[in-house]
C-alpha cells in the first residue's frame, strides 16, 4: 500500500495536477480552453499526426530493436558483446544531434555525398523534412529501447522450447515467428509500449524535421501554443497534453490487453545459436552498416562540427581547431558542475527507480487487481507527456514549499528529480514487469517452504532473477536521463543546471561549435563509464550488464 | 540582497551582464535563470498559476510579450532617467518596459549562393524557388515581431507571405534552426537576426548577412520589473545599469547594436543611421497577434 | 494423537471442481501416500497443504493448530513444511549447493556446520559430485535428486512429496525410498507423498488416499486396499487384476478358488456381480478353465499376458513361460473379491 | 537393411566426457530402449541424435545418409525426427490444440483433415476434452500427455522418446505403452525410447542399449538381457536378483537348480565367482537352503523379502504371503546365471 502511495505522488500527482489545470476553467463552458482545445481543427490534425508518426516510428524501432536483439542473441555471430554495447550507444545522442547529423549527411553540404558525387545543390529539398524524416529518426532513436527490453527475455528462453519446434520441422523463419515471436510477447510489447509512448512525447525530432514541413505533432503543437503568452496559455497547454495523455494510455492499454502472463518453466537455455553460415560475414557486415548509420555518423558528424572553427565551414586539415574544448576547459567550472549534477541526478533517479520497480512489479503480477492495471496505464502518462508540460505540472506542484514539511523543492535538485522519477517510472519498469510475468511461481515458493520470509525471498529468489532486467530498466533510465533537456530546461536553476541544459543554452546562443564540442566529451565519457562498468560487473550474475556475455 | 532575473540572452552574454552588475553595486547577488522566451514565459505563468512569482527584472527578447504582461498588470512602471538618452520608440511611454539593444531581422545566405538578395521583393523570385527558410512566428517572438511588422505595412501585407509561401519558403523553428540551415548550406538563403549572421561570419562560417533595402524590422531585447518583485530599489538599478553607458557598453562588447543614443557599432555592422527601420507599434502588434499568428499557421499548414 | 487433519476441503478453478469435500486425517509420523490418476487433483492438495492455494471450503488442521480455512491462511513461510516440487523448482541463479543450503541459512547455521549438513544431504542422493554445478548443467535426474536434497535438509514436521522420483531409476529410486523411510524414522516428521506409482506408494507408505476426480475413494493400508478395494474403479486402479461379470450367487465377499471355479464355469444369471480376480491368483494347470492368450508382455522374470474366456471376458494372468499367441491353456482361480457398487 | 547408425560417438561438456565411443546399429522400424541410471549420458545421447548437441567424435548415419561427425551437421529441422522432451518444452503461447498441431500446420494441413488428425492424436492420450486449455493450466501428467500427443502426429523417420512416461500413473502407462506399440507398428518409424524404468523398456523394446557412464553395457534383446547379463553391473542393473559369491567349480553359465543348491551350501574356496539369483528363482520349501528374513516390503501381489544366508550374503526373494522379519524359512533356488567380468 506504501507503495502504491509513492507511485501514485510521485508518477500520477503531476498527471492529475495538469487534469485540474486543463478542466480549470470548464465551467465557461463552451468558452473554456479545453472545449476551445477540442473543437480546434488544429488539434485533430496535429493528433493525427502525433499517431501516425508514433505508430510508424514505434513499428520501425520494433524491426529494428527486436531484429537486432533476435539477431545478437540468437545466430552465431561474432563480437555480441561489442554490437550490444555499440547499440546501447544511439540513446545517448541527443535527437536533435541524431538530426542535424543526417541533415548534414543528406545535405547540400554532405562530405559523404560530396565525396560519391551526388551531393544535392543548394537548396535542393530536404527529404527528412516529413512525416517519413521523423518516423525514420525517431524509430532509430528509441529502437534501443525496444532491443533491451527484447533481448532481456530472450535471455530466459528455455531452449527446449525451440529445438520442438524444430523437430516438427519448422525452418529459422518459422521459428520466428511462431515461437521466438510470441515466446518474447512481453517483452516485444513492452519495448514496443516504450517506443511508442517516446515517440508520442518526443518534441526534439519533430521540432527539426516537421516544421519546416509545415508538420505538426501534439507537442510542437502544444510548444506553438506556449509561444501564445495569453493568461489561458496554461490551461489550453494542458487541454493538448490531456489528449496526449490519453493517447499514451490507450497504446498501454494495448501493451496490458494482449500481455500474458506466460511462466516459463525449464531451465533457461544456453542463448540458441542458429547457424548463419556462408550468410554470416554478410550480416556482420549489415550490422557495421546500420551502427554507422545510427551511430558513427552522427558521432562523426559532432566531432567534426565541434572541431571547426564555425558552423558551416567544412572541415579540413588547415582550419581544424581545438578551441571549442580550449574554452570548456577553460570555464570548466560550469561544465563540471552540470557533468556532475547530471550524473547525480541520472544515477539517483536510475537507482531509485530500480529499487521502487521491482516491488511494484512483483505486486502486480503476483496479486493482480483491477485497480492496478488502472495505475499501470497512469504509469506511462508523464513519460508520454512532452517534458515541457510534465515541468509545468511540478512547477505547479511545488513552486509553493511543501505543505507540511517547509521545505522548497522549487530551485533546487529535488524537483528536478522528482521530475526524473516521475517521468521515467514506465522507463524502468517495463523490462522488469515483463520479466517478472515469465517468472515461474514455483522458484519462489520453494523458497517460502524453506522459511523464507517475504524480504528473504526478495532478496535471495526475485531479485537475483529479476536484477537483468531491473538493470537494463536502470541503464535505460541512466542513458536517458544524463543528456535529459526538456524537463530540465525549466526546472533548472543557477547552480542546478545539467548536461542537457548547458548543450541547449549554448546551442540556442548560436553556440554550435561549443555545444558539439561539449557533447562529444559526454559521449565519450559514458562510454567510458559504461565499459568500467563492464569491468567491475565481472562478477554480477550472468546477464546483468548486457554487453557481457 | 539577491536579484532574481529571467533573461532569455544567451548563457555567456548574461554572465557578463551580471558579472558587471554585481560588480558595480557590491554585495548584490544576482540569480538568474536563462532560457528561451517562450520557456521564460511558460515557467513564469505555471509559478503564477501556483502562487509564487520567482523573478525580480525580466529581460527578454520581445517588446510584444511585455506589452502582453502590462496589460494584465503584471509589470511595475519605472520612470528611468537613462531613458533620455534613447529613442522614444525604443522604451515604453509609461515606463514599463525598455528596449537595450537593437536587434534586426534581415536577410542572410551563404556565401556561395548563386544570387545575392538586397531586398525582401528578391526573395519572391523564381531564383529563390524552395531556397529561403525562415523562423516560425508560431515559435519565436523575434519572427512574429518581423511577421506584425510586415503585414502591418502596406508595402507589404500578407500578400507578401503568400507569395513566399508559393515561393516555397520553409518555417524553421527559431534563428538557431535558420543560422544552421543557411551556414550548412541546406537552405542558401535565409530570414535571420543580424548578430547570429555576423557573429558567424567573423568566426569565419561561409554567411553573409544583408540589410534589405526596404528596412528591417527590429526587436529591442527590453528589460522590465515584475509588480510583485520583492527587491524593487535592486530592480531599478538593474534597470539603470542595463541602460547606463556602461551597460550599453557591454551589449556592444557582446556584439549587438546598442539601444542607446551616440554608441558605436559593433565590427561587421553598418553605421547605426544606415539602418533602416520599418514602423512598428508594439501594442498594436500585441492586438493582431492571435489574427498574425492564425494567418501564418493557415498559410503554412 | 496429534495429527494433520483435512476436513471436507474443496478448491475450484474457474468453474471447475477439482478438490472436492475431502477429508483425512494423518496421525502425526506417519507416512502416508496419496495415490491417483494424472489430473484427479493431488498436486492442487499438495499445494493447499502447503499454503499456496487458499482452500475455498473445509479446514486444515496440524497438531490442532488450524492452517487455513474460515478466513485464516496461515502463510506457507510459518507451516514449517517442506516440499519437492514436480517441476524441481531449482534456482538457477544458485549452485547445487547453495540451492540444498538455503534452508539452512535462513535458519543461520553457518560455517563447517552448514557445510557439513549440505554435504550430507548431497551424499545421500549421490550428488557430493556435482556440489559446485549449476541446475542447467545437470541431468533430469540429478535435478530431481537436488530437489530431494533440498527438501530433506531442513527438519520440516511435514515433508510434502510430489512424484519425487518420477525421474530415476529403479536402483536409485528403491535407494532414495530407503533414504525416505530412515528420514522419515530418524525424524518422525508426517510424509505426504503423492505419486503415480502404485508400487512405490505401497512398499513406502503406512496408508494409502486413493483419489479420484477430487474425491477421496479410500483410505487404507497398503494391504487392505490391494486385497479389499472398496470400489471396482478402486479395484481397477489399484495392483492389476480383471473384473469379471459372474452370476450373483452369495453374500460372501471373498470368493474362495473352488467358487470362482463354479461360477466362472456357469453362465450368466440375471443377477450380476463383478468379481476382482488379481493375476497372480491365475495359475495355469493342467486341467481347468480353457482359456486362450490374446497378449504377451515381457515383464523380466515372467510375462504377462491377456487371455479370452470362453465367455468372451478378459482375464490377466503372470507366467514365467513364454506362450505362443492364440494358443489355448487351462488355468485355475486361486480366489476372488466380490466388487460392490 | 538400411538403419541408424552411430559410430564411436563421443561428446564432452567442459572436462567431462559425457558419451563415450559409443556405438550402436539400430535397425529401420525397430524400437529400441536406452537403459542406464541417472546421469549416464542418454538425453545427451538423444539429443545429439536429434542434433541439438553437435558430435564431438564419430559420426552418425540414417539410412546411409550421414547426419552427424567429420564436420558435418545436418540442423534437426531437416531430420525428420520427433522428440518428447523430459521437460516436456509444450509452447505456453499456445493451447494445447495448437501445441500438438503445429508440426501439421508447418507441413500446410489444414481445415477438417488438420482438425482430424489433431484430435486423433488427442484421443489416444485421452485429453480431447482439455483441447483449449493453456499447457500452464494443466497438471504434470496432462502436460506429459499433450506432448506425446504432439510427438505422435507428424510422420517421422525417428521417433526420440525422453522418459516419456515418468509422470504418469500406471494404468495411463499401460496404455501409453499400448498407443506407442500400436503407433510403432503403424508407422513403421524407429523408435529409440529413453528410460530409467525397466520395465518399460523392457515391454516395449525390441532391443535394449544398457548405458554407464556414457559407455555401452549390453546390447540385446531384453529376454537375453535379463537372463544373461553380460556382466556384474548389468546384472546388478537389469531387474531385481542377488549376487552371491560362491567357489567356482565349472565353466557353465548357466547353473542348474541342484548346481546352485550344491555351490550355495558348500563352503567358499579360493578361486570365486558370482553368480546371479533372480529373486522369482528362489521358492520357500519345506526342506532346503535355510535363510533368515531381514526386510520385507509389500507389492500388492505378493511381498520382497530380503534374507540373510548362514554364510551372511543377502538373498532376495518373493512370496505371497507376509512372513515376520526375523523369522527362518528354508529355500530352493531353481537356477542362478554365472558372472564373467
Ligand atoms: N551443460 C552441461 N555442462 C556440464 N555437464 C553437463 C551438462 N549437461 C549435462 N551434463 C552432465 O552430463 C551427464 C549426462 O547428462 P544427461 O542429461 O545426458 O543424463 P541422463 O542420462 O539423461 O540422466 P537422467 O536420467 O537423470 O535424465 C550428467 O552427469 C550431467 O551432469
Ligand atoms: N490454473 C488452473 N486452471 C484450471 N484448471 C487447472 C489449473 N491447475 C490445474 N487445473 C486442473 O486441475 C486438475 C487437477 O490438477 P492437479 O495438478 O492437482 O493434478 P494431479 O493430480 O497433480 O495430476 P498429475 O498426476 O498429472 O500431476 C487437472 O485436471 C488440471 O487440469
Ligand atoms: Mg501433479
Ligand atoms: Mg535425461
Amino acid at each position: 500500500m506504501g507503495l502504491l502511495f509513492i507511485v501514485f505522488l510521485v508518477n500520477v500527482l503531476p498527471s492529475l495536477r495538469l487534469l485540474g489545470e486543463a478542466l480549470a476553467d470548464i465551467v465557461a463552458g463552451e468558452k473554456s480552453s479545453f472545449w476551445k482545445v477540442l473543437r480546434s481543427s488544429a488539434t485533430w490534425q496535429a493528433t493525427w499526426h502525433s499517431l501516425y508518426t508514433s505508430v510508424l516510428a514505434t513499428l520501425l524501432a520494433l524491426v529494428l530493436g527486436a531484429g537486432l536483439a533476435f539477431f545478437i542473441a540468437l545466430t552465431n555471430i561474432r563480437g555480441k558483446s561489442f554490437w550490444v554495447f555499440m547499440f546501447m550507444l544511439p540513446m545517448m545522442i541527443p535527437p536533435q544531434v541524431t538530426a542535424l547529423s543526417w541533415l548534414q549527411l543528406m545535405g547540400p553540404g554532405s562530405a559523404l555525398l560530396q565525396l560519391l558525387g551526388i551531393a544535392p545543390g543548394l537548396g535542393s529539398p530536404q527529404p527528412l523534412y516529413s512525416a517519413w524524416g521523423i518516423v525514420l529518426l525517431m524509430g532509430i532513436q528509441h529502437a534501443p529501447l525496444v532491443f533491451l527490453s527484447v533481448r532481456t527475455n530472450l535471455l530466459v528462453l528455455p531452449k527446449e522450447l525451440v529445438e520442438a519446434a524444430r523437430l516438427s520441422g519448422a525452418s529459422q523463419l518459422r521459428i520466428m515467428l511462431d515461437m521466438i515471436f510470441p515466446l518474447c510477447k512481453n517483452g516485444i510489447l513492452a519495448g514496443a509500449a516504450i517506443a511508442f509512448v517516446s515517440a508520442l512525447g518526443n518534441f526534439g525530432i519533430p521540432a527539426m524535421l516537421g516544421i519546416p514541413a509545415s508538420y505538426y505533432v501534439l507537442p510542437t503543437l502544444i510548444y506553438q501554443k506556449m509561444a501564445d503568452f495569453g493568461p489561458l496559455m496554461l490551461n489550453e497547454v494542458s487541454s493538448l497534453s490531456v489528449i496526449v495523455g490519453a493517447i499514451a494510455m490507450s497504446g498501454v492499454w494495448v501493451q496490458h490487453r494482449f500481455q500474458s502472463r506466460m511462466a516459463l518453466v525449464g531451465m533457461p537455455g544456453k542463448p540458441l545459436a542458429f547457424d548463419l553460415g556462408k550468410a554470416r560475414i554478410g550480416c556482420e557486415m549489415a550490422l557495421g552498416l546500420i551502427i554507422t548509420l545510427i551511430l558513427v555518423l552522427p558521432i562523426l558528424a559532432l566531432g567534426a562540427s565541434s572541431l571547426v572553427p564555425a558552423i558551416g565551414v567544412s572541415l579540413g586539415y588547415d582550419n581544424i581547431s581545438f578551441s571549442a574544448y580550449a574554452h570548456m576547459l577553460a570555464r570548466q567550472g560550469a561544465t563540471w558542475r552540470a557533468f556532475e549534477n547530471s550524473m547525480l541526478l541520472s544515477l539517483s533517479a536510475a537507482f531509485i527507480l530500480a529499487c521502487l520497480v521491482l516491488p511494484l512489479a512483483y505486486v502486480t503480477v503476483r496479486r493482480p487487481r483491477r485497480l492496478y492495471a488502472f495505475v499501470l496505464m497512469l504509469l506511462d502518462v508523464p513519460y508520454a507527456l512532452p517534458g515541457v508540460v510534465l515541468a509545468i505540472a511540478c512547477i505547479l506542484l511545488f513552486a509553493k514549499p511543501l505543505p507540511v514539511l517547509q521545505i522548497s523543492l522549487y530551485g533546487s535538485l529535488g524537483i528536478i528529480l522528482f521530475a526524473y522519477l516521475s517521468r521515467f517510472l514506465t522507463v524502468s519498469f517495463k523490462p522488469v514487469h515483463a520479466s517478472m510475468l515469465q517468472l515461474d511461481g514455483a522458484l519462489e515458493e520453494a523458497a517460502q517452504l524453506c522459511g523464507a520470509s517475504m524480504v528473504r525471498r526478495w532478496r535471495d529468489i526475485v531479485f537475483p532473477l529479476l536484477a537483468p532486467a531491473a538493470f537494463a530498466g536502470f541503464l535505460l533510465v541512466f542513458l536517458i536521463a544524463v543528456n535529459e533537456l526538456t524537463v530540465s530546461a525549466l526546472l533548472w536553476s543557477a547552480g542546478n543546471e545539467t548536461l542537457g541544459v548547458l548543450v541547449f543554452n549554448l546551442e540556442d546562443g548560436g553556440e554550435t561549435v561549443l555545444a558539439s564540442a561539449i557533447s562529444v566529451l559526454i559521449i565519450m565519457m559514458i562510454a567510458l563509464l559504461m565499459l568500467a562498468l563492464g569491468i567491475v560487473g565481472r562478477n554480477l550474475p550472468k546477464g546483468v550488464i548486457p554487453w557481457r556475455n | 540582497e539577491t536579484l532574481v532575473l529571467y533573461t532569455s540572452q544567451p548563457a555567456q552574454d548574461a554572465q557578463m551582464t551580471v558579472d558587471a552588475f554585481e560588480k558595480a553595486n557590491p554585495g548584490t547577488k544576482v540569480e538568474w535563470v536563462r532560457d528561451g522566451t517562450t520557456k521564460l514565459i511558460t515557467k513564469l505563468r505555471a509559478e503564477m498559476a501556483a502562487g509564487v512569482v520567482k523573478p525580480d527584472v525580466l529581460l527578454i527578447a520581445d517588446s510584444v510579450t511585455l506589452e502582453q504582461l502590462k496589460k494584465e498588470g503584471l509589470l511595475a512602471a519605472y520612470q528611468s532617467e537613462e531613458s533620455k538618452e534613447y529613442d522614444p520608440a525604443l522604451f515604453d511611454k509609461d515606463g514599463y518596459y525598455y528596449g537595450t539593444k537593437l536587434i534586426t531581422t534581415g536577410i542572410a545566405h551563404h556565401a556561395n549562393a548563386k544570387e545575392k538578395p538586397a531586398s525582401w521583393n528578391d526573395l519572391l523570385k523564381p531564383a529563390y524557388k524552395n531556397q529561403v527558410a525562415m523562423p516560425s512566428p508560431l515559435y519565436s517572438g523575434a519572427a512574429l515581431i518581423h511577421l506584425s511588422t510586415l503585414t502591418a505595412n502596406p508595402d507589404f501585407s500578407w500578400g507578401f507571405y503568400e507569395s513566399l509561401k508559393e515561393n516555397g519558403a520553409s518555417a524553421l523553428k527559431g534563428n538557431g534552426s535558420v543560422l544552421t540551415a543557411v551556414a550548412s548550406g541546406t537552405s542558401p538563403y535565409g530570414v535571420l537576426a543580424d548578430y547570429m549572421a555576423i557573429r558567424e561570419k567573423a568566426k569565419g562560417a561561409p554567411i553573409e548577412f544583408v540589410f534589405p533595402t526596404e528596412g528591417v524590422s527590429l526587436v529591442t531585447e527590453p528589460v522590465a520589473i515584475m509588480k510583485d518583485s520583492k527587491q524593487p530599489e535592486l530592480a531599478r538599478k538593474f534597470v539603470d545599469f542595463v541602460l547606463s553607458e556602461p551597460g550599453q557598453q557591454l551589449v556592444l562588447e557582446q556584439g549587438y547594436l546598442p539601444a542607446r543614443n551616440g554608441m558605436k557599432t559593433p565590427a561587421g555592422f553598418p553605421e547605426r543611421s544606415q539602418i533602416k527601420l520599418l514602423p512598428f507599434d508594439a501594442a498594436k502588434a500585441l492586438e493582431n497577434s492571435e489574427i498574425d499568428k492564425e494567418g501564418f499557421s493557415k498559410l503554412f499548414n | 494423537m496429534a495429527q494433520l487433519v483435512l476436513d471436507r476441503i474443496g478448491k475450484s478453478f474457474g468453474t471447475t471442481q477439482v478438490v472436492n469435500a475431502f477429508s483425512l486425517e494423518v496421525p502425526t509420523g506417519s507416512f502416508v501416500a496419496l495415490l491417483g490418476p494424472s489430473g484427479c487433483g493431488k498436486t492442487t492438495l499438495l499445494r493447499m497443504l502447503a499454503g499456496f492455494e487458499q482452500v475455498d471450503e473445509g479446514t486444515i488442521q496440524v497438531n490442532g493448530r488450524q492452517l487455513a480455512g474460515n478466513n485464516l491462511h496461515v502463510p506457507p513461510e510459518q507451516r514449517n513444511m517442506s516440499m519437492v516440487f514436480q517441476s524441481y523448482a531449482l534456482w538457477p541463479h544458485m549452485n547445487v549447493m547453495d540451492n540444498v543450503g538455503y534452508a539452512l541459512k535462513l535458519k543461520g547455521v553457518k560455517g563447517e556446520d552448514y557445510w557439513q549438513q549440505v554435504m550430507q544431504a548431497l551424499e545421500t542422493v549421490n550428488l557430493s559430485h556435482l556440489a559446485e554445478r549449476a541446475p542447467q548443467d545437470l541431468s533430469g535426474g540429478q535435478r530431481q535428486r537436488v530437489a530431494l536434497a533440498r527438501c530433506l535438509v531442513s527438519h520440516p514436521d511435514v515433508v510434502l512429496l510430489d512424484e519425487p522420483l518420477a525421474n530415476l531409476d529403479q536402483h536409485l529410486r528403491a535407494s532414495m525410498e530407503e533414504t525416505f523411510r530412515e528420514f522419515h524414522r530418524r525424524t518422525g516428521a508426517t510424509f505426504v507423498y503423492v505419486t503415480h506409482d502404485q508400487a512405490e506408494a505401497m512398499a513406502l507408505a503406512d496408508r494409502i488416499a486413493v483419489m479420484n476426480h477430487g474425491k477421496l475413494e479410500q483410505w487404507d493400508t497398503p494391504e487392505q486396499l490391494y486385497q479389499y478395494p472398496q470400489n471396482t474403479w478402486v479395484a481397477r486402479f489399484i495392483g492389476q487384476g480383471s473384473i469379471l461379470h459372474v452370476h450373483r450367487n452369495t453374500d460372501n465377499r471373498l470368493l474362495s478358488g473352488p467358487e470362482v471355479m463354479q461360477l466362472l464355469s456357469s453362465s450368466l444369471g440375471s443377477t450380476r456381480q463383478a468379481i476382482l480376480v488379481r493375476p497372480e491368483h491365475v495359475r495355469v494347470v493342467e486341467n481347468g478353465l480353457e482359456i486362450q492368450v490374446l497378449s504377451r508382455v515381457f515383464k523380466g522374470e515372467r510375462y504377462k499376458y491377456t487371455a479370452r474366456l470362453s465367455d468372451g471376458q478378459e482375464l490377466d494372468f503372470f507366467h514365467p513361460e513364454r506362450l505362443e499367441l492364440e494358443c489355448k491353456v487351462c488355468v485355475q482361480v486361486q480366489q476372488a473379491w466380490v466388487l460392490m457398487d
